[in-house]
């Protein structure tokens, strides 16, 4: 049974309990991806980050996204938390968990799953740089 | 009719406040949105966005209903 | 910095504590590869693993991998660990920790450390069936 | 000149030990050792090897020194 879970958090993240959630035992592969604030963006100083997002359209999206990875990939769960508010510098603000067989569709799967949440999710990024500068909201309009 | 507007990031901060309603004349597109927020808002020109009717992305010649949840979705970056 | 670690485990690999060492404050993403026994092999009922290694040569070939793997992207740090022994379904056999600036090149460090892994370190794997069938040494010799 | 063979997996199992001193002569290549252990365990004929000198993965004509070390790999799966 493939299963497929995306839900937003406000505290820190915590990809270890997805993993363990994740894993059947037909599961060879578990493939995690955590995406973290960095100190730099395009060459400038980062000192934090805050997140919000429209989110029943983004439940309801990615859910949508992880049904359509999970069909085309021989995948057991994808297990999908993102933070919201302040993320500090070194704290998670994605995870996303694959089970699977084999390690090539859990692989694959969580690469498309990042690549579509990034260009589809209504999830909005403002970063904060050091030296005075103005914060900025990051990222691109999507697509219909 | 009437839509709810739902405001996200730069467009929130700008109008400085996360939903508003508009009055819109019958048959009116998503243009009509973008028209009413930059009368009432100007600075939100400078803002590039797109549409969301009811949850999914919409082309500006979406036809509007009464009772429409419209949010107005600039640039995005999760992950 | 980069940096490269491999070790050798007797017990319960923790890929968490691999994680939190990998990260740098200039990564955005860290990728984690976990494999774990499974219950099942070309159609056959798996009921455990054991692993054993040229532990001497194994840590020299997979420390050489990591520097090569490593060379060839923008990553930070490439961590891993193999634990060896029986292995019980459900448990993890190998963890890959890759952290980078950006998810692409650790994505792709971390599936060729796999691939070479597999093709190259001297460790071997012996599966258990179920219902009485004989213990197999599985796997492909590696070539000069 | 004397080598030292290392044996894992399978080939360890029908040896019952995972080492053991080869005697072989004056310029022999890996070969030689091949034959040596087919000599002692028949049964090893069946297992398909390659194998390593002084740690690295060496062809059957490698030029063999008195105190190498030559490890005997059968399959290999790890991960």
């Amino acid at each position: 049974m493939q299963r497929f879970e995306f839900s937003f958090c406000d505290g820190p993240l915590d990809a270890r309990s997805l993993e363990v959630r994740a894993r059947r035992d037909e599961d060879g592969a578990v493939v995690t991806f955590v995406g973290v604030t960095r100190n730099h963006h395009d060459g400038r100083s980062v000192v934090g980050l805050a997140y919000e997002a429209y989110e029943a359209m983004a439940v309801a999206r990615v859910l949508a996204i992880l049904a359509e990875v999970g069909g085309g990939h021989d995948v057991g769960r994808i297990l999908v938390e993102h933070r919201l508010g302040e993320v500090p510098i070194g704290e998670a603000s994605i995870a996303v968990v694959v089970s699977a067989p084999h390690r090539g569709p859990a692989f694959d799967a969580v690469r498309e799953v990042m690549d579509r949440i990034k260009r589809e999710a209504p999830i909005f990024k403002k970063e904060f740089f050091g030296g005075g500068e103005d914060a900025e909201w990051v990222g691109e309009v999507p697509r219909v | 009719m009437r839509v709810h507007v739902l405001l996200f990031a730069s467009l929130r901060e700008i109008a400085g406040d996360s939903q508003v309603e508009f009055e819109l004349g019958a048959g009116a597109t998503a243009v009509a949105v973008r028209e009413e927020l930059a009368a009432r808002w100007p600075a939100t020109r400078q803002v590039p966005y797109i549409v969301a009717v009811n949850q999914d992305y919409a082309t500006d010649e979406h036809e509007l209903s009464d009772g429409d949840e419209v949010a107005l979705v600039p640039a995005i970056s999760g992950g």
